[in-house]
């Protein structure tokens, strides 16, 4: 069947019908949950192929849609995962609804983090809030044995405002025993006396731990506070714009680049993004 | 007052829409109230004008 | 009234280069006929693009809102009531502006313009006095102005401002005849179907392009209700249900307050004649409360006051 | 070679009857103070002395609001929470009367639904179930560009069939396979001679040549995106917006939607409205941030997307096909043709 003929038969618009296996508050404060989904209709799960950096509208019946970052890792099958905060009608809802219930997701969109670049370089992973998620995928995907060797060294800095607003935390210790990873995790500020991790903001433990920039690749994602005071830590470490990418956020509705409102200058972030070196961005109108 | 006039201004049937003031102490006016009301509304039948159905779009 | 345009563009300049204001605004003369451009200048050196005849039919006090700057505008009747409107409802205080008063004899209605001239395409419009020339591909006509006023123009009683700081010209007489709601008056004597009709027809043809509540300095609510998504008060399709709900809460919303200046309809594409709603609620609040929006900055506005003596009869 | 049918105006108007039993036709029709497209069943009197319709017929591809999915929200029902998709009627239809720069519009449109990773099923389905007959422009308006944006007043892009105004006869020119198809169930009409083919091209050459390209757009691609982005003009180009979303529904070129969805009882809808970059919600994120939170920003955005943005992203020339409707219906008087050339010259 040609691609474009099967192209008719899908209707881009049309969620896979899903069911939450699973929800996991992930912060204190509530307002985080990750939800484990898997497909009703395993004709759909073989079709939602997808790679670390991609994202998922995930589309509630009489609610409507929200764009979300895919936080579980391909290699990591039989379901899919999304860390939603809680933030408007849709959202909302969602952190209401209880295992079992059926949802829709649409997808895999928009672009990746560039693997084939990675090949064979150090990766920086820098996270903030509850921004990690594509990142959480990006590095599952990694430390995967089949994907493990194809890149070297592998630091990651994440950072949330306190301990409590962590994401993934019991992973994250894990992570920290590994020595095939260096992990460094981090808080704005923490009263806990017993807190035994870095403490302060994110670029200032990229500027202590990350050693250089050669032949090294940056993801970073957060908010824009923390993207705007890491990217002049980047330069001085000797990242060109080409090997520093960022995901970006924006309101989107139909993540096929045709509904016209997540562009910036021309680029549509849900279609030619959400993922841009830092070389494209300043190419771009700063209008995001 | 602005309200029921613009309403039925622009269609609402008159009886449609019933402004009282009846305090917690007056049962036997609501009893009243309420009696009339809903005579009045079930002689006027169903409502049509500003019900929202299904979406009317293509 | 173009010859309020030489004395706009002295006294802005005078304005401007005195620091009296940081800006000043009026219109520029438009690209096509019977339309002029909203403008805002800064630079004494450019008071030439100002502009004035009767097609200025936007309300200016609709630029106002939420400026902190010092600002000269000029201002006709139905204008200078706005901005008594927007001083008592604190979108902007009376120190920051210098009101220029233009006694206005009138904005003409440019759909009228048309229609009488066939529908054919007007090229060129320019005003002489009391009449204006138009002319097409193959022909020329002069009318009168009054012949040709908007609905609301025709009927106005405070063409002059009731604000100002400068006057530009002698006092315009206001309309004085007793039917200003003669159109209202039609249609509240029709039967209650024949209003549903009359109303659901009038707006079928709504594209809910906002422009009506866009054009009206009243609508300044940060996020309007028909955007409002938690909770949602109306469907944002073109349901006709949705679509008279938008416009009954639109026009509630400017209940003791509406001036009748007419920018509504002026800017609505499909010439839907929205004041209806509005003009209804005019003459309700001035039966029942005897009030005409933005004329004092000392009378608080109907909806904010409570009177022993309110009409409660409705109430059983 | 190309086949002509002359046919005279009332053997024309029984021709678009005839169409009736194979296509849904709209025509132009007279309705209050402007022209409208109407449905012909629906007993509309085509009239096509007219200079354009007041609305452009995008809304009869691209209806302005349409269901995309139905679900039930029913418990019990076994697919409760499960998109269907909503019936539709892709049965054909023709636009008889469409105006070239109408028809040079989709052609623009095209580009942004029916692309090699994702196709709208509903914009396509419709678009390729309509035939094109387009109406040439004897009397262009003074508003009207459509020859400074690669189009013109006999421009074929888009049509299926062009019908050239010769009085008292209308001569049409067949362009593709389905306007011959269209033509041959339209009955009526003659072949046309020599004569008359050189007559419509002569007066199409008069009225093109009548109307030179005012509006320059030819430096926009070598302009940089951000030079024209931190351009000094936008402040002033966009004070006199009110925000509105006339310009963006009248518009033929304009394709943005929103998506919502409305539930009524036990069962609802997920519904497309058109959109507009003017509204403020358009780019409102959850978290309150908003990239184009500003007025101005709004503005540029319309403007840079039409004139700069698309003609980068799809090398189509300009997202607008010069029909002047915006000129014509801004209350607020903001010109396209001014900005252009604001943004040509910079």
């Amino acid at each position: 069947m040609s691609k474009r003929a099967r192209m008719t038969l899908d209707n881009p618009y049309l969620p896979y019908p899903v069911r939450i296996e699973q929800i996991v508050t992930e912060t204190e404060d509530g307002n985080l949950k990750t939800f484990r989904l898997v497909f009703l209709n395993p004709e759909h799960e073989e079709k939602f192929r997808y790679m670390p950096g991609q994202f998922a509208e995930l589309s509630i019946a009489g609610k409507g849609e929200i764009p979300i970052g895919i936080a579980s890792s391909p290699t990591e099958r039989g379901f899919l995962s999304f860390t939603v905060n809680r933030v408007g009608v849709v959202t909302a809802h969602l952190h209401n609804m209880k295992e079992g219930d059926v949802m829709g997701v649409r997808g895999p969109l928009g672009n990746c983090y560039p693997w084939d670049e990675m090949e064979a370089k150090n990766v920086v992973i820098i996270g903030g809030g509850f921004a990690f998620t594509t990142l959480r995928s990006s590095l599952v995907y990694l430390l995967d044995p089949q994907n493990r060797s194809r890149f070297k060294d592998v630091i990651v800095v994440y950072g949330a405002r306190s301990p409590g607003m962590l994401l993934y935390r019991d992973e994250l210790w894990q992570w920290e025993k590994r020595d095939d990873l260096q992990m460094h995790v981090t808080v704005d500020a923490t009263d806990d006396p017993d807190w035994k991790h870095h403490t302060g903001f994110v670029p200032t433990i990229v500027k202590k731990v990350v050693p250089s920039s050669d032949s090294s690749v940056a993801l970073v994602c957060g908010p824009p506070v923390m993207i705007r005071n890491t990217q002049p830590v980047l330069e001085d470490l000797g990242f060109p714009p080409e090997r520093v990418f960022l995901s970006l956020e924006m309101r989107m509705k139909c993540g096929i680049g045709m509904c016209g409102r997540c562009n910036i200058g021309d680029q549509y972030v849900c279609k030619d993004g959400p993922v841009f070196s830092l070389a494209q961005l300043k190419e771009m109108p700063p209008e995001y | 007052m602005l309200l029921k006039n613009l309403l039925e201004h622009i269609g609402l049937e008159p009886g449609r829409l019933h402004f009282s003031w009846i305090s917690s102490a007056e049962a036997a006016k609501f009893v009243e109230v309420a009696n009339e009301v809903n005579q009045v509304v079930e002689e006027l039948g169903p409502a049509r004008f500003l019900v929202k159905r299904k979406a009317r779009v293509a | 009234m173009l010859h309020y345009t030489e004395k706009i563009r002295e006294i802005a300049g005078r304005l401007l280069k005195q620091g009296v204001v940081d800006v000043f605004i009026g219109y520029r003369k438009g690209s096509v006929p019977m339309m002029n451009n909203p403008l805002l200048i800064r630079d004494p050196g450019s008071t030439d693009l100002l502009y004035w005849d009767s097609n200025c039919a936007l309300n200016l006090c609709n630029y106002l809102t939420g400026r902190k700057d010092r600002i000269g505008i000029v201002a006709t009747g139905c204008v200078s009531r706005n901005i008594v409107t927007h001083i008592v409802e604190n979108q902007i205080s009376r120190s920051q502006l210098y009101v220029v008063g233009i006694p206005c004899t009138g904005m003409i209605s440019h759909r009228a313009v048309i229609r009488a001239v066939g529908g054919r395409e007007i090229i060129e419009f320019e005003e002489q006095g009391e009449r204006f020339l138009v002319r097409g591909r193959d022909f020329e006509e002069i009318f009168e102005k009054n012949d040709f006023l908007q609905s609301n123009c025709a009927v106005c009683r405070y063409p002059n401002p009731v604000l100002y700081d400068e006057m530009l010209g002698e006092r315009v007489p206001g309309y004085e005849g007793d039917d200003v709601y003669r159109d209202v008056e039609k249609v509240e004597q029709m039967s209650s179907e024949d209003r549903r009709g009359f109303f659901s027809r009038m707006i079928s043809r709504c594209i809910r392009c906002y422009a009506c509540r866009d054009a009206c300095p009243l609508c300044y609510c940060p996020t309007c209700f028909v955007d409002e998504s938690r909770p949602q008060w109306v469907g944002k399709s073109i349901d006709p249900v949705d679509t008279m709900t938008f416009h009954l809460l639109r026009a509630f919303h400017c209940a003791g307050r509406c001036t009748d200046c007419g920018a509504c309809e002026r800017a609505c594409p499909m010439g839907i004649p929205v004041r209806q709603f509005t003009k209804k609620l005019n003459k309700d609040v001035q039966e029942l409360f005897s009030w005409e929006a933005g004329l004092g900055l000392e009378q608080r506005p109907p909806l904010d006051v409570y009177r022993q003596d309110d009409y409660d009869g409705f109430i059983r | 070679m190309t086949a002509y049918r002359v046919y005279s105006k009332e053997e024309w108007t029984s021709a678009v009857k005839a169409l009736e039993s194979h296509y849904q036709v709209f025509v132009p029709v007279k309705d209050g103070d402007f022209h409208l497209f109407g449905l012909l069943s629906e007993g509309k009197r085509p009239d096509f002395d007219f200079q354009n319709t007041h609305l452009s017929p995008k809304s009869i591809v691209y209806p302005q609001s349409e269901r995309m999915f139905e679900y039930s929200l029913d418990g019990e029902d076994p697919d409760a929470h499960m998109l269907k998709e909503a019936p539709k009627d892709f049965s054909p239809r023709a636009i008889v009367g469409i105006r070239p720069c109408d028809a040079l519009a989709f052609q623009r449109v095209r580009v942004n639904f029916d692309t090699p990773r994702y196709r709208d099923p509903w914009w396509v389905s419709r678009f390729e179930s309509t035939t094109f007959v387009g109406l040439g422009c004897n009397a262009p308006e003074a508003t009207c560009f459509c020859t400074s944006v690669g189009g013109g007043p006999f421009s074929e892009a888009g049509l299926d069939v062009l019908l050239y105004d010769l009085g008292d006869r209308f001569l049409a020119k067949v362009l593709t396979s389905k306007g011959d198809g269209l033509l041959k169930k339209a009955l009526g009409g003659m072949e046309a001679d020599g004569t008359l083919v050189r007559q419509a091209e002569s007066l199409a050459l008069k009225v093109t040549e009548a109307m030179p390209a005012v509006v320059p757009v030819d430096g926009l691609k070598d302009k940089s995106v951000l030079e024209l982005f931190e351009a000094p003009f936008w402040e002033d180009v966009a004070f006199g917006c009110i925000n509105c979303g006339t310009c963006t529904y009248l518009c033929p070129t304009c394709w943005c939607f929103d998506i919502q969805d409305e539930v009524l009882g036990k069962s609802g809808d997920r519904i497309r409205n058109w959109d507009s970059c003017m509204f403020p919600l358009f780019t409102l994120h959850g978290s309150g941030h908003n990239p184009r939170g500003g007025k101005v920003a709004r503005v540029r955005q319309r403007f840079m997307h039409k004139l700069k943005y698309y003609l980068d992203k799809y090398n189509e020339g300009v997202q607008c096909s010069g029909c002047g409707r915006c000129v014509r219906s801004c209350p607020a008087n903001i010109d396209i043709r001014q900005v252009a050339e604001l943004m040509n010259s910079l």
